[in-house]
């Protein structure tokens, strides 16, 4: 789960770490009240969406004057910011976070990220701040230090001093402490809050050599949302069959094309979509209604394909394991039952309990195609 | 031969009397898996269809003298369920447990290494040696013993893959689900390793994603170690979207890392047969197996 | 350093660990007072000294009444307690803690030790409370129950169950949850205080199933007290010499024998001491000046051993290290200048800059005999 | 030959600007030890005696490729210059510094655990194989290079019984301090096995003291293993009360464990020489190792 900017800043804010002072709005009618309570100006406007880019898409600006913030917050609030991650139909800007404006003498990137193949948390610092970290990866390697923390051994002092002579230009002497401070800060926030990501770009170094998180992402693993009530849902932006997906424990996200998928595990699923594309068509959906679905589970999976009214094939591709095909089967008579399938379904059940299951549908009257093996549904789904 | 686990391994269930531990428990029974105790912390004394349970690993262990178990506690549990049994000295832990936070498992990937534990998983499948013993919750059936080692980061692709070898003639020396989560126990390497010494396997086949860099290391070690027996792979997530979480928390396409193009590419290049269409899986191995003079199983 | 019972348990009161209300007295004058602000009678009274065995001893006691308590302050307070432990001389008793009584079911005793060998922490549980854990662990060991905890890995659930089901009798299935809570807190204490041992001996189980701490023992690692300031110094009972010792960074214990000693080195202390027993004679002090002892160490050394008046024979051996002879040498010198030795003095030395320094020596006019080896010493120092 | 150090080892001294590192540094140099850079935070890019200064280890160990460190610095920051050590993959780490609080020492100990370096100390002397280096703070000139090995819980004691050893005629392969506190990285059983394997040591002696049970051990090691070479032991602290803190953190007798007499008992009975007075040392092994044909070093 992607945090916005300005609840990263909260969460900041609260565990000791300096951020410009801000308010959200979700109305101009608010931007009276909030600019009254900021120093200012100048201000800064900044476009709260899940995208990437927003600072190139123009979604974020300073206001001179009155004014200008006025006419900045009309032209941003609930229009489509269409940035390089957005696609062409852009986000929705729903809201706006205004803050006082910070004058600095330089900029760092600070962030931890978990490396994967390490299976530890990656510590990584740039003097070039405001610039995306892998273009400065690229381009000068020197000014980026990264170094992997043992969870086991914790963040001792001399890992603080590999990534802060480890980086050239090095940080003046006396902002080591300081520094030393955040990352460590941000080492406790990154665990405290089961992060998979947490950044600080650009961070700024004000004239006094204090600190500012001038910018702040964070994402939390999904699977430790359970002992993180604090985090709310966030259904922003969210397509509401993935969210209706979700709220019954199914994993389905919206793709562009029409064939229906309703598939049994992740890598199937996806194995499946790819399989449709590679028979000239398109998937309307990643489905997978998981290793062990219930009954019910299957139902909730085809009432949602088909409310999708792009669907104009379904495909139903099982590989009976934990799932059994008769419960498969059973869930599928329950869900189609009483309704008049207007588009072809193409069946292919495969694994424990498949004959029970095949019978299952054999007997329910529900029109479809069964296909024997996976060559087969390819065939059918083609047309 | 086979890899990790046979007839001779002494399993252990760690939450054996859950919903699914005892279900699950019952299938490898049926399956002829030597499962010789199991572990429910209060439920020490009693049995589970003539299972001995126990409260601790430790006493499991010393009273059975187990080596491998298989772990079927809910998630919030389960970090801790992994390090009893590696400090109770069990060699194969594999942990079936989906849905574990990453940063835990972070703890004990670090917690266990070089204490002798190879841990499978979390969120897999579980390994089986075909005709041997299965430990996991894979469909016994569709498995026949045989010569082709199944390495997979999936659970149902895997059982589409050993069913379309199975159907081809050739029967599998062992299967390894090493999980769908971002920070698992082992990696491709450390199976290919394996089934590299053992005599067995004749082939092995790699069950790839999207996300992370498991396969592209897998394609490094081939090539920098000029493998010496056959290696097919199939890599799921072609057509999937970048920043989606495709289902397996490990299975995500972040920051332009980890897509399926990629994955193929470095394949290919370490002279590993990459088949794209899934359909055809089984025939395209038959083939290749048949022209090398690697014989179907009978 | 040993932490008096009283002060332990202020500390585990603070932890969130249950102690019995009490008192600490250290004039009769303030019983009524304390008896007035406490529930009872009865009350118990304890003898606050820093040796095992107090309760043998008649260091505890239960007042059934106001006449009883101050019957029994009167004749503990400021008397010698002699216990397995004090030796022969005993220790005066300088404070008493005053308790109200805790009625009881059962009692456990509950441990945290450094086991050196492993490197480890070991957690004790022991359904014999009250006993000391040595002699249960011999008489009955399955009452006796005993982990080791990773400190990189915590203390995990698991650990919890270990212990608590390793021992027979098991507690009953209810006292598992508290009890682990309890090994919980106190394995946070012995990390948080640096403690080389905590224990809890007996730990009362009530009639409702709440634990009480009805005794409490904690030992701090002298070594981390720099970084435990809320740990004063403790005096009590200690020689003068030790303190003044102690106070100028020098190991001196004071001994039984006549022959005092000025070594470089614990090791070569130790040996020291062994090798005049060996002699026939016995050691006054063991005192180490250090490997790097300064002039005004050396110094130092020197007066406190003159300072002991059972000193009949002063035997110097030093071996130059680190600690230069000359350096040793000009310290004696500065030492001894002007006092009219009346004993007989051995020196041996050797190593870094001997020469030097035996010159230095020769020179002082100082009345010694020389030894070329500690051979030659032991001639000399026996007479 | 010679134990874990000799004139080929290259040495990162910790803390080389200090008054300790520096001071030692010299005699190190002076010794003829290859002390090849120095690792001072904030003064990297300077020069010690023409010794490079680096900031991190890990730097200095890129630049130079040491793999013998020797930490001179203060208690409360010696755990971490440890661990910096282990991390950027020394092999073998010399810490001299006293007053480590004990349970530091407990976690660094088992952080390193299977990382690969031999920790030795803290509070000890350091390793001398004399004749070709000196990584440690002991007074070279008493040493002299020769065929017995000298493992030690003391400083000072351990120069005695070196002396005492040089006049006798038996010079040294390797002396090592292993440190006085009641967690150090190595024991006697550690040293004995390497002693065993290397072919210029041919009789080890042991110096020992009250407190702990690595004497004990010591004794099983050889008894269980039929030691080859002759071994000998002092141990210091016979007349030692309990309960008082003699010195070392590590030399206390407590809770009845840890006195002298038993480990002499053990020590004895696995047939180690005991030798109870110190002043005899030297013509006493002199005598043995005489007669069981193991002549002086010339």
């Amino acid at each position: 789960m992607k945090l916005h900017e300005f609840e990263t800043k909260e969460l900041f804010k609260r565990e000791g770490i300096t951020v410009p002072e801000g308010k959200v709005l979700e109305s101009i009618d608010q931007l009276d009240r909030i600019l009254n309570s900021l120093k200012g100006p100048p201000w800064v406007l900044k476009a709260q969406v899940h995208a990437g880019g927003r600072g190139k898409a123009g979604g974020i600006r300073v206001a001179k004057d009155r004014e200008d913030a006025f006419k900045g917050v009309a032209e941003l609030l609930e229009k489509r910011l269409v940035t390089a991650q957005t696609g062409k139909d852009g986000v929705v800007i729903k809201k706006l976070l205004i803050e006082e404006f910070t004058p600095h003498m330089g900029e760092y990137y600070l962030g931890i990220t978990l490396d994967r193949s390490k299976a530890l948390p990656a510590l990584i610092l740039s003097t070039r701040g405001g610039m995306e970290i892998e273009e400065v990866a690229k381009e000068d390697p020197r000014a980026v230090s990264k170094i992997w923390v043992n969870p086991l051994w914790g963040f001792s002092p001399y890992k603080a001093r590999e990534i802060l002579f480890g980086v050239d230009p090095m940080p003046d002497l006396e902002l080591h402490p300081p520094l030393e401070g955040l990352f460590r800060k941000l080492y406790e926030v990154f665990w405290k809050y089961d992060c998979s990501l947490v950044e600080i770009n650009p961070l700024a170094i004000l004239e006094d050599k204090k600190f500012v998180a001038l910018d702040a992402k964070m994402s939390i693993d999904d699977n430790a949302l359970f002992r993180h009530k604090e985090f709310g849902e966030d259904h922003e932006g969210k397509d509401p069959l993935e969210l209706e997906a979700q709220s019954h424990g199914l994993s389905y996200i919206r793709m562009n094309g029409d064939v229906g998928v309703m598939v049994n595990g992740a890598g199937l699923a996806m194995a499946t979509m790819d399989i449709i594309k590679l028979a000239g068509r398109e998937p309307a959906n990643f489905l997978d209604v998981g290793g062990g679905a219930s009954q019910e589970m299957v139902r909730k999976g085809f009432e949602i394909i088909l409310k999708d009214p792009r669907v104009r094939t379904i495909f139903v591709n099982i590989f009976g394991g934990i799932l059994r095909c008769d419960v498969l089967a059973r869930g599928m008579v329950e869900a189609l039952s009483g309704i008049d399938l207007k588009v072809p379904m193409v069946v292919r059940l495969e694994g424990t309990n498949v004959e029970t299951g095949r019978e299952i549908l054999k007997n329910s009257g529900l029109k479809f195609s069964v296909a024997q093996d996976l060559k087969e549904a390819i065939g059918l789904i083609r047309g | 031969m086979s890899i990790l686990v046979d007839q001779n391994s002494k399993i252990c269930i760690q939450g054996i009397t859950g919903k699914e531990g005892s279900f699950h428990t019952e299938q490898m029974l049926l399956y002829g898996s030597r499962v010789v105790c199991g572990v429910t912390p209060k439920k020490g004394g009693s049995f589970f269809k003539e299972v001995p349970v126990f409260n601790t690993v430790k006493e499991a262990k010393r009273e059975t003298d187990c080596d491998v178990s298989c772990i079927f506690v809910p998630a919030p549990f389960a970090p801790d369920a992994i390090l009893e049994a590696s400090d109770a000295g069990i060699r194969v832990v594999v942990c079936i447990t989906e849905g574990i936070p990453v940063l835990d498992m972070v703890k004990v990937a670090n917690a266990i290494r070089g204490n002798g534990t190879v841990l499978i998983g979390p969120n897999c499948p579980g390994i089986i040696s075909p005709g041997k013993t299965k430990v996991g919750i894979m469909p016994g059936h569709i498995h026949r013993k045989g010569k082709v080692g199944v390495i997979s980061r999936s659970g149902t692709l895997t059982y589409e893959v050993v069913y379309q070898l199975t159907q081809a003639g050739y029967g599998q020396s062992t299967c390894i689900g090493i999980g769908g989560d971002p920070v698992i126990g082992t990696d491709f390497v450390f199976h290919l390793k394996e089934f590299e010494r053992d005599p067995q396997t004749q082939a092995v086949v790699l069950i790839g994603e999207i996300g992370g860099s498991m396969e592209e290391e897998a394609a490094h070690y081939v090539i920098q170690n000029r493998y010496p027996k056959p290696v097919f792979a199939f890599i799921a997530g072609l057509t999937a979207p970048p920043d989606k979480r495709m289902g397996h928390a490990g299975a995500i396409i972040s920051g332009g890392k980890g897509g399926a193009q990629e994955k193929i590419q470095a394949l290919e290049e370490a002279g590993i047969t990459v088949i794209r269409d899934l359909s055809t899986l089984g025939e395209t191995i038959r083939f290749r197996l048949n022209s090398q003079g690697i014989s179907p199983d009978l």
